[in-house]
This record gives structure tokens, sequence and C-alpha cells, in this order.
């Protein structure tokens, strides 16, 4: 069978990592393209419904880029979003689905490359994982 | 919303930039099969005139009243587009822009398919985020017209001056105890061979004044407060309301009432090297870093002095308090111009730097060379104090370097020439070689350095030094370099390193705190290297001096300059218009959790008596984390709505 | 009827002509005065007493002109200095430029023409340094000029008898000269044989044009015959030093033309008639006197 | 009656007072003003150092002086206080005896101010501190030159007039000569800032020289010319401040106090500029055939035509010099089908006239035109082209569409060679560096090799590689990424090898001969300022430096102002630059435009006084005046307010003191001279007479009290605005009155902030040594020293010199 490539839908604050993945494009640093870039205005305005609704619709991955500690334009959304993460991570273990597929990344507006590796290490942390099941049992 | 939604989809090819990676053609027909989409069309330039102008004549003929356009990042051009929305009669929001070229085409120049793949999910969830959006009103916020300037230096002090002039309310915070920053050290600065502090003050009087005479202007200005040893603790707020939190450090003496008479000095009985001399001189613990400095109060140096106190007795107006403490200071900003400045590289352990003292850098040569420094302008070898009689400068210390700082310092090339024309002119008889990569002097008003050091008989070697090894009986150094593929020795008793320019400290922290880009070099960036030379990512935050990156003394100036002008530009009328993006609640679906009053960082949210929230939108500041939080969804964040966000899910995930 | 003497010192007798020059006016001016003592005029060697009027021609070079001099301010009520050397000098002051010795040596020994020349010493009176008469007595009145306008001494004598202060030029020649102003800077320098454009400035053209620093009064003649101004009126009314004021102009205008400047070569441009009145001339004196 | 009477020469040997006794309208007698004198103890600390008490009795002795206080510290707490005593005293001036002029000062101003107080310059200063107590050796010392310093300001503050301050108010527009990027950015500035604005470009459409580029660098950023173009050209005509007068020309500007009024020619188009619409049939039917400037001559245009596609506005016009109806009165074929009859052969120049209160100069550039340098064979081979043409043929929307070909046989070239620093870098063309080449080189071989052809060799011959700052990684990614070759080489010439093949010999840093084959030639030209430019200075009334580009201010702080106050300079047409620094310095000067319109523009000094009854009309201020602030007319010279700053050059050089400064006048120099050697005379102490200028000078003499560096206590500071105002006259006098010695301290010569005065010093300095010395003095008697006000050191070694010479005799 081709070789699976993972969906994944990132979520990025509009502030650092938005304006980081645009960075990216003007000084031609590349990162998988199966990374679906979503702008957010802040990490913290992520609900868990949305992460859920994303996996239910078949991503084998979501992201969530917020501004590094203390940097977070609306003080501590990224810090919100951090812990709605963890408490959802519990939840995917609970509903069979890897909380590994699940991850939240700090990157202040200067660090164009931790953007770029961790876009790249978590596609291939999902490459290894395998599909969403949830497609699977559509599919 | 009654009328069903007519969507319109414009692809721009920006020329070749997206059209080569990108198949737009395939993408336009795509484009045209998406539900409610009625019109579909590629452009060369959709920014340009022309393709605005096609824009809104598609509207118009076509009776859109949404539009997606598939180009570059919003944070480019949305400006522009919404304009012509407003233009065509649209509501500015009713318009999405799917990023296909920072975060499509040029991020995946290799992986063509890929990109298009990922071009058609971007497109759809434009398409199917548009049929959500809604109309937003706009409304106008006063700004507050001061200005907050960062950094001392001789562009921070333009800034404020011209600001402060212009009738801005300006604060100036500088890290160092005192003005000036580097031009102070450098004794004599190009192109202009004079003090670096000699500038022209006011617009009528033409002719040039000295810093130190109108610095005191400066400090009693009625509209420039200005904070020494004190930094930028925190930002909140956007442009015409940043709230800027201050930490003001100690300086042990107060600034009203210090005279600078100096008897504290004599009776200090502590002696350390002094830093502004690059350690050439030394200095008391209370002290003034030089004679020149502005403010003329003297300081004290908390990690040398002990406290025994003599200064306090000796002091005619008691201006010294050896246990003030730190304080914070809160402030309320237009506007913020960021002109940090730069630090030489620390060459350390490169060519025998620290191990010998006859190993120096440029900038403690300019304190040699500056005929008020620490030699009076005498050329000598820190070891013995003997004048030297062979010197070598070697370029490209520390820059252009793939190991240390890939980018070129630029100004470097012209110091270096300033100062071996200057010392050719005081000592003929000394040799001075240059190695050299490129002698980077461009421009109109430089090239005469080189000329002149020609002339005067200066030696210019381009080569890569090998190795630099001191003979121990002759105590000479031995350069050794490879030049046009020749090997060659030069011999030396003072060794010169021209360093290249890194970022001064704690630009980072401050990145942070202003939420502004820095390059991997750790240098600001500005928004856009032509559209936008001197603004940052946030809105209302201008950049100017060494910030960018070393630039020479006139640019710097201009820069400054510049920058007030943008923000003279973004505060003018005094009030900042803004669109009503903000939080919105559905009273029928609210139940009174308070959750989100709580979750409000800015206060904006509050639990009427009616048991139902209410947003205030001055406050609001867009983050959208009321929403996340409610349990009822009854909080939404206009342009943000859950709606809308899942929309683009679907739409990136079922493209 | 009041008493004019006209007493000559030092000098060529020229101011004496210009005098004269006044013409039929004089025969209207003798009718209120009498001319007392005049030795072209006046057949009678001593002077008298009461005069009303002394106008003195020519500057101070022997120790008898001195005596002479101070005769005469005895003797009469108003005294004038008639001509440039009496008022500053003159053209002799360049001598002082050199020593005496130097200069008497030069003069009655080595000059060319002159065959085992001896210095006269027996009963003539000694010579010194040059000097206007005002270093020696009070002067009341001035009539610059080389020669003096003869109208100018008829004016000055004819308000003086009346008892009043005679008009007195406040400004310079340029004010006179119609070839002025200057447009812009002198580009290159001029010599007197080259044929100067017309209507322009002198200066601008790049001649040695004393208008600029020379007491008004004459009318400008020389600079409208296209001849530069050589300053024999003396300093302007508010100028300390004649050659002074034209080198300092002259360095700002046109400095590489005066580079070369060297006081012995060129002093008869800048100082041509005041030099015995110059600031320079009081260092020199001073300068003697220290060393005695 | 003999007691009126007066003679010049006596006078001159007894005293100048009595010299200039029967002037009063330059300087009225002012024997009554009453002084108040205020001494400052800096907190006792300086009691040690001079003798108050000493000081405080001698000064009392002055007649005029009504009021004498000791304050511990007026620079900080006791300001206020001192402003009230003085008030209180009702003396006229104020004569504060303290450390720096330039730290009590602002302080007294400020609380001045506060207390409704107007000083208005009636204030004077003697710094005992850092130009005194900390400089002498010992109190005696000290205090003996303290005395000195006092006589003489206290002569100045004798007759202080109040100094007017003058205002004025410009009109609020603003015109913007020149529509390329530099015009343009600065126009949306100010336009943003709700100024009026009045762009006024000579070519048909607004773009300049960036609108002609493909891309531009940095190439890997945002790319392509678009980006400033469109965008920003589309906002100009968008922005309804900004009024756009295309194809016109400034032909006249007069200066008023309010601002500028300025006549603008409106050249005809000969197409009704409302009607038409850019349809271009006129075009397509038009017979007349010529080369395409904005093509660089590499295609064809109508002669009725707009520059280039993407035109602002996008308006046709009719090149009278080329239009058949114009040359032969034949055609008037594109009056027949335009569709909306826009087409008008009978338009004539049109003459606006504008009332602005700032002008910003925005010309731009030319590319240098190598062909007068035959060893490059430009316009002799047809493949030797130059980088815009370069540029030309790399633009899709050029005239090959894209397409890089050889010009003479249309094949695509394999082999190129760019040769860098044609006509700069070179002292018999242009010396200077023109910055942006090398860049441009490295960008479009890196376009050629990107989008063109990978595989083609490209070398580029070089003297230096300036890809200064954040440059440098597109020269190491041409270099190491891209395998352009770059070669260290000086082109001795550009040669036919065999047919149809092109080669370039040079001479490597060895010294070898060696030559590349090339079937193309790339010239990077150097950038020379607009041929119109000369025309507009003399229009403008402004400067041109040594290399035809607009004199600015000054080279290093203020590269956007002109000498004429509210004319700015930005862009190439000031000097070399590349887009970016174009854009800062459009801004800067629209920064410093707005302020010039927006403000009450307040100048604190005071220009010459005229005495007619003196003036000749000698014209020598006028023709000396390094600001041309003076005109003559009828009355005497006349002084432009504005224009002139106060340095005194033209008092210096009036032969008959008719021109004289307030508080600056040659009587009370002098008399400030004479007062201090009487003094000294009766201290029996020797003095040298300082003579320091208001600028580099005075901060020196600070300066070296900051360091507590001593100097020979004889030396007493007279302060003169600048030193071009001191006339030789005013040196043999000071020496005639018996001074041991003159000294002047004054700016370095090159940058003495009123251009001119330290030079013009220096001479007359070299000029009187030279007469000392013919006249058997000591020339030493006499010295100058030119130093920039951090050389502590340096003034140290001078006066010692001196010090050793004059007063040990």
């Amino acid at each position: 069978m081709k070789e699976f490539k993972p969906t994944i839908i990132a979520f990025l604050c509009r502030w650092s990592a938005y304006g980081v993945a645009d960075v990216a494009g003007i000084s031609k640093t590349s990162y998988p393209s199966n990374i679906r870039i979503i702008k957010v205005p802040c990490s913290g305005r992520v609900s868990p419904l949305h992460i859920l609704q994303a996996f239910n619709n078949g991503a084998d991955g979501v992201l969530i880029f917020g501004c590094l500690e203390g940097g977070c334009h609306y003080i501590d959304g990224n810090l919100r979003a951090i812990h709605r993460v963890k408490q959802l991570k519990e939840i995917l273990n609970i509903m069979g689905l890897n909380s590994d597929r699940l991850e939240m990344y700090l990157v202040g507006s200067c660090n164009l490359n931790k953007l770029v590796n961790y876009m790249k290490e978590f596609t291939e942390r999902i490459r290894k994982l395998g599909p969403n099941p949830l497609k699977l049992k559509e599919g | 919303m009654g009328v069903s939604s007519r969507i319109g989809v414009f692809i721009c090819r920006c020329g070749t930039e997206i059209a080569k990676v990108i198949d737009t053609k395939s993408l336009k027909e795509y484009a045209e099969n998406l539900p409610e989409v009625v019109y579909a069309a590629e452009h060369n330039f959709l920014c340009f005139k022309e393709g605005q102008e096609f824009l809104k004549d598609a509207i118009e003929k076509h009776k859109l009243n949404r539009i997606v356009i598939a180009a570059c990042s919003p944070r480019l051009h949305e400006i522009t587009f919404r304009r012509v929305l407003e233009k065509a009669g649209l509501n500015p929001f009713l318009l999405e822009i799917a990023n296909i070229r920072e975060q499509c085409a040029w991020v995946h120049p290799n992986d063509p398919e890929g990109a298009t793949e990922k071009a058609k999910h971007l497109l759809k969830a434009a398409v199917l985020r548009a049929t959500t959006l809604e109309k937003i009103k706009e409304i106008s916020v006063p700004a507050s017209f001061s200005v907050l300037v960062i950094g001392g230096g001789i562009a921070g002090i333009t800034a404020a001056l011209k600001l402060a002039e212009y009738g801005f309310q300006v604060y100036l915070v500088e890290k160092n105890a005192t003005l000036g920053g580097k031009v102070l050290q450098l004794g004599t600065v190009f192109p202009t061979e004079d003090c670096g502090v000699c500038m022209v003050p006011y617009v009528l009087e033409r002719h040039r004044k000295c810093l130190f005479k109108y610095v005191q202007m400066v400090l009693t200005h009625p509209r420039i407060k200005v904070f020494t040893k004190s930094i930028v603790e925190n930002v909140e707020g956007f442009i015409g309301n940043f709230r800027v939190t201050i930490r003001k450090n100690p300086k042990y003496v107060n600034e009203e009432k210090c005279v600078a008479c100096g008897i504290c000095e004599e009776v200090c009985p502590i002696e350390v090297p002094n830093e502004f001399d690059l350690g050439l001189s030394t200095r008391k613990a209370i002290y003034l870093p030089s004679p020149h400095v502005v403010p003329r109060t003297y300081i004290i140096d908390e990690n040398h002095c002990n406290r025994c106190g003599e200064c306090v007795k000796v002091c005619p107006f008691n201006a010294i308090n050896l246990d003030e403490k730190p304080q914070r200071i809160e402030l309320n900003v237009g506007a913020i111009i960021v002109a940090t400045g730069f630090k030489e590289f620390e060459p350390k352990g490169i060519y025998g730097y620290g191990t010998y003292p006859d190993v120096i850098t440029q900038l403690m040569l300019a304190r040699m060379l500056d005929p008020s420094g620490p030699t009076g302008g005498r050329l000598v070898r820190v070891s013995d104090g003997k004048p030297p009689s062979k010197i070598v400068m070697i370029q490209c210390v520390g820059s252009r370097d793939p190991k240390t700082n890939p980018y070129c310092s630029n100004i470097c090339c012209t110091i270096a020439l300033k100062h071996a024309r200057n010392i050719k002119e005081l000592y003929p008889e000394v040799e001075v070689t240059i190695v050299y990569k490129d002698i980077r002097v461009a421009g109109k008003n430089y090239e005469k350095y080189y000329t002149s050091c020609e002339e005067l008989g200066v030696r210019f070697v381009k080569g890569e030094v090998l190795s630099v090894v001191r003979n121990p009986e002759s105590g000479m150094f031995e350069v050794e370099l490879e030049s046009y593929g020749k090997r060659m020795k030069l011999l030396a008793d003072l060794l010169v390193l021209s360093c290249g320019f890194t970022p001064s400290n704690g630009i980072r922290e401050l990145a942070e705190v202003l939420n502004i880009n820095l390059r991997q070099d750790g240098f600001f960036v500005a928004a856009h290297p032509k559209l936008a030379p001197i603004e940052t990512n946030v809105n209302g935050i201008f950049l100017c001096g060494a910030a960018q990156g070393p630039v020479y003394i006139a640019e710097a100036v201009n820069q400054a300059i510049a920058a007030s002008s943008k923000v003279a530009m973004s505060l003018a009328g005094g009030n900042i218009k803004t669109y009503l993006t903000k939080a919105i609640v559905n009273e029928n679906y609210c139940i009174g959790c308070r959750v989100c009053e709580m979750s409000c960082p800015f206060n904006a949210v509050k639990v009427s008596s009616q048991g139902i929230s209410k947003v205030i939108e001055t406050m609001c500041r867009e983050c959208g984390i009321c929403a996340a939080e409610c349990p009822a969804g009854a909080m939404q964040l206009r342009n943000y709505r859950d709606e809308q966000i899942s929309a683009t899910i679907m739409g990136v995930l079922k493209g | 009827m009041k008493k004019i003497a006209i007493i000559s010192l030092m000098s060529d007798g020229g101011c004496h002509i210009a005098f004269l020059d006044i013409h039929e006016e004089l025969l209207q001016l003798l009718n209120q005065v009498d001319l007392v003592h005049s030795y072209m005029t006046v057949d009678r060697k001593d002077i008298p007493y009461n005069i009303d009027i002394a106008l003195i021609e020519g500057g101070v070079r022997t120790t008898h002109d001195i005596e002479l001099l101070k005769e005469a301010r005895s003797k009469a009520k108003i005294l004038v200095a008639m001509g440039s050397c009496a008022c500053f000098g003159g053209i002799p002051g360049l001598s002082n430029l050199y020593d005496l010795t130097s200069s008497l040596n030069y003069v009655y020994r080595e000059t060319p023409t002159t065959i085992k020349g001896v210095i006269p010493h027996e009963n003539v009176p000694n010579v010194i340094r040059v000097a206007p008469i005002s270093r020696y007595v009070k002067v009341d009145f001035q009539i610059p000029g080389c020669p003096p306008e003869s109208k100018e001494i008829k004016d000055a004598l004819v308000s003086l008898l009346k008892g009043e202060i005679p008009p007195q030029p406040t400004k310079t020649v340029c004010d006179e000269c119609k070839l002025g102003p200057p447009k812009k800077k002198p580009k290159r320098l001029r010599r007197i044989y080259e044929p100067p454009e017309p209507n322009t400035c002198l200066l601008e053209q790049g001649y040695f044009c004393m208008g600029s620093v020379t007491r008004a009064g004459c009318g400008a003649k020389c600079p409208h015959a296209g001849i530069p101004c050589d300053g024999c009126r003396g300093p302007a009314p508010k100028a300390l030093d004649q050659g002074a004021s034209i080198l300092n102009a002259l360095i700002t205008l046109a400095y590489e033309n005066i580079k070369e400047f060297s006081l012995k070569r060129h002093s008869a441009y800048f100082y041509r008639y005041s030099f015995a009145s110059s600031i320079i001339e009081d260092l020199i004196r001073k300068r003697l006197v220290e060393k005695k | 009656m003999r007691k009126k009477l007066l003679c010049c020469d006596k006078i001159k040997q007894c005293s100048i007072k009595l010299l200039f006794a029967c002037r009063t309208t330059t300087s009225p007698r002012c024997t009554a003003i009453s002084v108040n004198v205020a001494f400052c103890t800096c907190g006792g600390v300086l009691e040690k150092y001079v003798n108050f008490n000493e000081l405080e009795d001698y000064v009392k002795r002055n007649r005029n002086v009504v009021n004498v206080k000791k304050y511990s510290a007026l620079c900080t707490y006791e300001s206020e206080k001192v402003i009230q005593d003085f008030a209180k005293s009702g003396a006229k001036t104020l004569l504060v005896v303290a450390c720096s002029k330039y730290i009590c000062l602002p302080m007294l101003e400020k609380a001045a101010n506060n207390l409704g107080v107007d000083l208005a310059g009636l204030v004077e200063f003697v710094n005992i501190r850092e130009q005194c107590a900390w400089v002498c050796n010992g109190r005696r010392e000290a205090t003996d030159k303290a005395k000195l310093m006092i006589v003489a300001e206290l002569e100045r503050a004798k007759e202080l007039k109040p100094v007017k301050k003058l205002r004025f108010k410009v009109k609020e527009a603003i015109l913007v000569i020149g529509g390329g990027v530099a015009g343009i950015q600065a126009s949306l500035d100010l336009a943003n800032q709700g100024f009026k604005v009045y762009l006024v470009e000579s070519s048909p459409s607004i773009g300049g020289t960036a609108a002609l580029l493909y891309r531009t660098f940095p190439t890997d950023e945002c790319d392509c010319a678009i980006c400033v173009k469109g965008s920003k050209m589309a906002e100009v005509i968008a922005n309804p401040n900004i009024e756009l007068l295309t194809y016109c020309e400034v032909k006249e500007v007069k200066r008023y106090p309010w601002g500028f009024k300025v006549k603008v020619l409106k050249k005809p188009r000969y197409v009704n500029y409302d009607k038409c619409t850019g349809c271009g049939i006129c075009a397509e039917k038009c017979p007349k055939i010529v080369p395409n400037e904005w093509d660089k001559g590499l295609s064809w245009r109508k002669a009725i035509y707009i520059p280039f596609p993407q035109a602002i506005p996008f308006k046709y016009t009719i090149d009278s010099s080329q239009c058949l109806h114009f040359t032969e009165g034949s055609c008037n074929i594109c009056e027949e089908v335009c569709p909306y009859d826009a087409i008008d052969f009978n338009q004539k120049p049109e003459e606006l006239e504008l009332e602005v209160g700032a002008i910003i100069v925005a010309t731009g550039l030319e590319e240098y035109d190598p062909s007068s340098l035959p060893q490059y064979g430009y316009g002799k081979y047809k493949d030797v082209i130059t980088q815009l043409q370069l540029e030309k043929l790399l633009d899709p929307l050029g005239p090959t569409g894209g397409r890089l070909v050889r010009v003479s046989d249309g094949k695509p070239p394999s082999k190129i060679v760019m040769i860098q620093c044609v006509g700069s870098r070179d002292p018999k063309t242009n010396p200077y560096c023109s910055r942006y080449c090398c860049m441009e080189a490295i960008k479009n071989s890196i376009l050629i090799k990107t989008e063109h052809n990978p595989k083609a060799e490209i070398t580029i011959l070089y003297k230096d590689v300036r890809a200064y700052g954040r440059l440098e990684e597109f020269y190491v990614q041409a270099r190491d990424k891209y395998g352009i070759k770059f070669i260290k080489g000086e082109v001795i010439r550009v040669y036919e090898d065999k047919p149809g093949s092109l080669a370039v010999e040079y001479q490597d840093p060895l010294g070898n001969i060696c030559s590349i084959s090339a079937d193309l030639v790339v010239l990077s030209c150097a950038i020379v300022p607009k041929e119109s430019s000369k025309k507009l200075a003399k229009i403008l009334g402004i400067e041109l430096d040594k290399y035809g580009f607009f004199k600015e201010l000054d080279e290093k702080v203020s590269n956007v102002e002109t000498k004429v106050p509210g004319i700015f300079i930005c862009g190439a047409c000031q000097g070399p630059k590349n887009i970016p620094e174009t854009l800062v310095q459009a801004s800067a000067a629209a920064m410093l435009a707005a302020f010039h319109v927006s403000q009450y523009l307040e100048k604190k000094l005071s220009p010459p006084i005229l005495d007619e009854e003196l003036c000749a009309r000698c014209g020598l201020c006028t023709i000396s005046c390094p600001y041309n602030a003076l005109t003559l007319t009828e009355k005497g010279p006349l002084v432009d307010e504005l224009l002139c700053q106060g340095c005194g050059t033209c008092a210096s050089i009036c032969p008959n003191n008719a021109l004289n400064i307030v508080n600056n006048t040659n009587e009370l120099m002098l008399k400030q001279i004479e007062a201090v050697i009487n003094e000294a005379k009766s201290l029996k102490k020797k003095v040298l007479i300082t003579l320091c200028c208001e600028e580099c000078a005075h901060t020196l003499m600070d300066s070296i009290g900051f360091y507590r560096k001593k100097y020979l206590s004889e030396a007493v500071p007279i302060f003169v605005p600048c030193l071009g105002f001191l006339s030789i006259s005013h040196i043999l006098a000071a020496l005639n009155y018996g001074a041991d010695g003159v000294l002047l301290v004054g700016c370095p010569l090159e940058r003495c902030h009123f251009e001119q005065g330290a030079r013009i010093a220096k001479r007359k300095v070299e000029l009187i040594k030279k007469v000392l010395e013919e006249i058997g003095l000591i020339p030493d008697k006499v010295e100058i020293v030119n130093l920039s006000a951090t050389m502590v050191e340096r003034f140290l070694e001078a006066s010692n010199k001196l010090a050793a010479r004059l007063l040990s005799r």
C-alpha cells in the first residue's frame, strides 16, 4: 500500500506562531506539506470541541502552537490552552485515541527552527502511530 | 442572513512566485465546483492596481457578496483587499484569504503536487469559512498621544527629540545609567571625523550643536521623561493603548540633587577597571563612566560598592541613598519605538584575544585613539605602554563566518579604515596592514576612506588568516594567512581584530515582552524589507538604529526620524479606528455561570444583574478565550465564531 | 579778518597746490580771510601769532618737523591736517617698514646713481620715523586725500570759519562708486595693466581695489576711470586699520590670491597711505621702545 | 568746539571707547544698565578652589552691579530663588558665576518659565567651575583667573540687550518633487498624517526607476518590484490628500516667511486626462514607432503611449517630438479612432501656482552611460548591455516576455560575464561607490540561474563584493548554492575574440593578464545624479555636492535636510542607495517636512543689525555669507532671518563696522579684551587672551574641566559665536593693548559649525604670524588650535607649548 501521509491540523496563534510560519515561507524553510495551518487569535481560543471535531473528521493529529510562557498577547491564553490539552489528552486515552496524536507547543516569535522541527518530528510521530482509527472505521 | 451567499474566488499567481509551484489552473477549476461559488478567476498580481480593479469589477459584475482570495499572507495585503471590498460596497470583513504563498508555495517548493493538494484544502477551508462570515462595523478608540522610546543611543535620542518637538509625550527608557550609547565611546566617527554627538538639534537652526549642550534640554524638556538604568518589563495592549511597565533599577544617586561636583569620587576607596574604556582605565565604585556622559550625575556600581558610606557623608546635597530600591512605573503609550543598539562581538580565544594584552578589538583601539580617552589619543601597546611599530588589522572577526555570525556587520570595514587613516596621520612611520575579505565601504561618503588609506600607504592584503602565534622572544605576533592561494606571514606588535557586532544584551527578552519577531541572528526583523522597513509584526511598534543590525550613524538617524514619522502617522488624529471584531454574547444561551467573567484576562466581561454576561467592547482584545471556555456556547468571538473555525477544520480535512 | 596759515612739514607741496586749485573761489575766500603764512604764496618765513586756522601739510619726518608742528599748534586756534601725509603719514610712512639707518644708507649711499655718497650730518635735523601729526599734537580736523579735494578744503574752511563742524563722510568709496556692488567672489587676481570689464565691481574682477575700506569723499574717481582705488583717503571712518580691513576681506573672499602676502612686498597695496598710523606701526614702535 | 571735533588716528591711540562714542545707533551707550551677579559655590565644594568673598567684594566695586548674592546650588533646587532675587533686584541683566552654561541655563530657563519671567537672553555666564576652579593650580591662581573671566563677562552683561525670538508659521502643504519610490513614500507618509501633498512628476507616470525593475533584492524576501510599486502607487491615486501632477515640471520657486510660491509647468499630453480611459486603440493605430526608453530601448512604443503597462495614472500621452501630427502636420489617426474623443492636439502648456510650506526633493537617479568608456565596448558590441537592460530582458512583462536572449541574434546566452564598478570607484569617472550594483549583479545572476538557465556560466568580475549587512547571505548563496563565479580583477578591455562571441580581458590581483569568453557581457553601471538636478538646484537655491548629488546639510546627522529650511531631500538624488534605505530616508524627510509645516517654528538668535548711516553697500557681506542669507538692497544688506545662523562672518568683514550682531558687537569684543588686559596689568598677571567659538571650543573648555586637567591659568576665555566673527583688526588690537598672547580656539577646519569660520580664522592667524615675523615680533604671540569638543589632550599640548613660548619671555 502507498506510504501513509498523515493529515495534521495545526492551530497557530496569530501573534507568534502564524508570524513565524510566514517567516518560514519568507526564508523558504520548508516543512511537511501535510500540515494544515489554521489561524486562531490565540491558542486559548481553541476549545476542546474544535480538537475533537478535528479528530472526528479524520485528522490524524492535532497540533497547537502558542506563544512562549509569559509571551502570550493575552496574558495567559497559552497556559489555559496547555491546561485544556492536558485534560483532553486523558479524555483521548479514555476514548481509545492515542493521546500522542494531540500536542501543544510554545514557540516565541523569534524561533523559526523550533517551529519547523516541532512540525517535522510531530509528523514523524504520527506517521509511526499510523492513521486515525476513527477515520479507518469510516473507510 | 437572508441573502444566500454568492462567493467569488480569486487566485493570485503572484507573477510566478505562486504559479511556479502550485498549479493555479487546476486550483481554479477546483474552486469553481465548490458550493456557493459563483465565480472563480486567476490573476497575475491581485495586490496591484489592475488586480484590485479586476476584483472590484468582478464583485460588481457577478453581484458577489463573499470574497475568497488565495494569495500571499493576509499579514501583507488583507488591508489592501478589504479596502477594495469597501470600494465595491461590501463589508470589508466578508473577505477570506487563503495563504497559499508563505504557507504553501514557498514552503513546499520541491513538492508541487503536495503543495497544490494543500492549496486546494486551504481554498476549500476558506470557502467554507466564507459562507459563515458576517458583517462587522467599525468603531473608533481614542489613542494616547505618547510614545515609548526604548534605548537612549543616538537613534533613540533623535527619535525622542523629534517626537517631543512634534508634540508627543515621550518616555525614553535606557537600560544603562547614561544616555548616548555607543557613539560616546567612538571618539571620532565617520564620515565627518568629528565627535559622534555632533547633531542638528532644531529645524530652523541649521548649524550642528554638541549633544552635551542640548542634552540638558532633552532632560529638562517638558515633553520628554527619561528613565535611565531602566528596562521594559511588560507590555500589554495594542496600538494607541499600550500599557507598559518599566522597572527602574536603583542608581543610588538622586539625579535631581547631584551636581557632579565629584567629591564622592575622591573619597571612594574602591577602584575597578572602567568598562567604558574597555578596561583601559580604572574608575571608582561611585563614578561617571566618562566625563562626557549625560545626565552628568554620578552612579554607584552596586556590584563593587562595599556600602562603606563615605560618599554619603561627604555629599553636600545628600543626594546619595545606598538603600534605594528598584521601582516599577506604569505608563500608557500610543506607540513604541525600539532603538536598542548593538555590542561588539567578543572574540574570546580567537587569535589569542584574552591571552595576549596586545590583541585588541577595534572598539578598544577607538578608545585609545579618542583624544579624550584613557591614553589621551596616544597609540600604545597595552602590555608595555610602548608605541607599536607594526599593526595588523584582521577584518571579519565574528562576522561573515558561519561558525559565529553569518551576516556582514556592515560598519567594521569603515571603522578599520578610519582607524588606519587616523594612525597613519598621527604616526606616519607605523606600518599598518589590513587583512580583509572584501573592503565594504559602500556609498557616496565612505569610499574616500579607502582611497585616502591607500594614499597614506596602508597595506591591504586580501586573504584568510590561518593562524596567529606569538613569538616568545621577539614578542611579535606572526600572522600566517593565505592570499590568492599563496601562504604568507605578517609580523605585528599590535594586533587589532575588527569584530562583528551582535545584538545588545536583553534583546531576546525584549522581543518576548513586545512580541515582535527576531531573526535567528538575534536582531529584530522588519515587517517587510521594502513595504515596511521599520515596522514590526506588531502594529504600533517600530524599529530604528541598530535594532535591525549594525548601521552607520547616518542611517541610524534616518531610521529614527522615519520611525517617528510612522508614529506620527499612526497616531495622527488622536484616535484609532478599530473594527468590532470583539466577543459577543448570545443572551438566549447564556446561563450566567460567570466562567467567561473569570476567564477574561482583560476584565472585559461582566455578568449583569439579570445574570447575563456583557462584553465591554473597548476592553476586549479579541483573544476568544471566553468563547473557548463558555460551556453553553453563548460566548462567541466575532470573526472567529465556533462555526467559522469548524468550517475551516472541515475544509482542510474534507478537501 | 580771520587768519589762515599753511604750514608745510615733510611734503611735496601737492596739498598746497590742491589748496591753490580752489581757483576763482579762492578769491571769494580771500575776501574773508587773510593768508598769513604759505611758503608758496606768501613771502613770510615766521609763523605769526593768533592764527585762526592752521592747515598742516605733510607728515612728521624730522625733529624740525616736530618743532614746527608744536609751534603751529601753540599759535593756532584750529589745527587742520591737510592731506594724507598729515593725517596718516602718507606714502613716506611706508619707509617705517625699514629701520632708519638702513633707509638712510639706501637713500644716500646705495642707490645706483650715488657715488661715494655720505649721509648728511652737519646742521641738519635728526631724521625720525614717519608719523602722522596727530601723534605729536592734538588735531582738530582732517582733510585726507592725496591730494585732498580742493572743494573739500574750501568747504571745510568755509564752515570752520563760520564756526561749524564741517560735514564728514561716514561711508566708504563704494558708496560713491557706480561699478559695484560685487555679485560674486573674485575668481583670479588681475593686474592693473589688464583692461577691466565695464560696469563691474573691480574687486569682483580681481583687482585689489581699496574702495571698500577707504573713506568716501572723492566721488570714486579712480574706479570710474577703471583704476582700482589705492586708498589715498585713508581708513574708513569706523575702521581701525585700513590694510587690516582689506586683508580681512580678501582672506574671506579670495584667499588663493593673497596666500603669498608679505608685509614688505605688498604694503604698497594695502597700506600705501596709512602705514604710519596702522596698528602694525604701533606694534613696531612698542617693540623699539622695549628694546631701549 | 574743539572738544566736539574728533580724529580717528588720535582716538585709536588712546581708547576704543571714544572711537565708537559718537555713534549711538549701533551701540547705544548703556552705562545705566544694572547687573545682578549670582555666585554658585556648588554646594560649597568650590569654596576650597576659589575665594568667593574676594570675588564678591571685587564685583561690588563695579558701579553697574546692583546686587550680589551667593547660592549653593542654582542648577538644582535654588534655580527659582535665583530668578526671584533677580526679579526683585530690579537689575536689567543677570550675570551667573557658576558651572557650565549648558548645565545651569536650561534649569534657570525652566525656573523662569515657571515664574513667568522672560529671560530673553539677558543672562550671561561665567563658568568658574569647569573653566577655572578645576583647571587651575591653587586657590590664588584660580581666584585671579576668575576675576579676569568675570571682568570680561561683566562688560558683556552691562550691554546685554534682549534677544528677540523669531516665530514662523508656514503653509500646511507640501510639494514633493519626483514620483519615484522615495517621492511616493514621502507623499504617503505626509498624506496619512493629514497634510495636503502635491506630487510633481516630470514623466507621464509615477514609479520612477523602481518601476523599471523586474525584481528587487533582497530576492528571497518578498521578491518582485511589484510589491513596492503596485500597492503603493495604487495608494497614491487612492489618497484624497495627494494631488498628483504627472508630466509636470517645477519652473520657479520663491521663498517667503510663510513658505514657498512654486510655479509648475503642466506639459501638454495632447490627451484629455479625464476622458482617456487607457483603452489603447489610439496606440494600436498610431503609425509612428519609436524606441521605448522605459525598456531601455530594447522594445518599441508608439508616438502615443503609456510608459509601461502598470503606469499610474493609466492615461495615454502623445510624444510631440515624434508624433507625425506635430512633425509633419499630416496624421491625426488617433483623433479619429479615439472612442471618447480624448485627443486634443491644441492643448497648451499650463502654468499652475502652488503655495506650500515645505518642499521634498526626490528626483532620483540615472544609470551611468558607459559608452564614454571605450574599453567596455558598450555601443560597439550589441551584446554588451547594462544591468537595467538585463533587468528588462528578465522581466516577463518586458520586451522579450521574460526570455533571456542575446540582443544581437536572439539566442539564449550560456556564458555571461558581469563587470562591476563601471563608472564608479574610478577617479576618472565617479570616485564614489554606487552601493547597489554588487547586489544588483548578484540578484540578476541568481535570477538567471533559478528562472532562466540553471546551466548558464555566470562570472562576476569585481573589485570588492559589497554585499554589506544582511545582503551577505545572498552573496554566499550565489557563490556556494548557485555556483556563480566571483573573480577579483581589473577589466582591461572587452573584445570580439571570434565573430558572435565576446571576450573580457582582465588583470587579476597577482598581475596576470587573463581573459574569459562570454556571449553576453553585462555592465554594472554607476548611479549618477539626474541631468536635471543642476537646473532644479538653481531653481530651489540649494547646493550640489562635488559629485552632482544634492548636498545634504550634514553627511552624518541630517542627510535629509538642506541649507534652506523647508527644503528636504531623499532618495538617490542625495546619494546612491537601495530601496529599503530610500524608503527610510523618504519617511524621515516626510517627518521633518511635517514638523516644519505643522509647528510654530521658533528661532532664538539675533541676526546682524545694520547701521544704514555707515553702510556703503560695498556688498562684501553678501558675498561672504556662508548661508547666502544677505541680499543687497538700496538701503544696504537685507538679512533673511530664516537663513541666518548668526555666525557673524558678515560683521567681521564689514569694513566700516556697519553690521553688528546683538550682544556680540565689535565694540564689545574690543572692550572685553581691553578690560581683561587692564585688569591683568593691575593684578600684575600675564594674560593670554583665549578667543573661543561658542560651538566646539566652548564644550572643549568645559570638557577640560570635566577631566580636571590643569593648563596655564593665564588663558582667559572670551567667547564669540564663531571664529569667523573675528577680524584681523581684533587680534592686532588685542596685541596692541598689550596682551602677552592671543590664542584662538575653534572647531576642526572641516567641521566648523558654520561652514568656513574656523578655516578663515586659521588663514587670518597665519597671515598675522607672517606679519609679526616680518616686523620682528615673536610670531607665536598669536596661535590657533582647531579642535573638536573632546580633544582635551591636544588642547593641553597646544596650550603648554604656548605657555613655554610666550610666558617664559
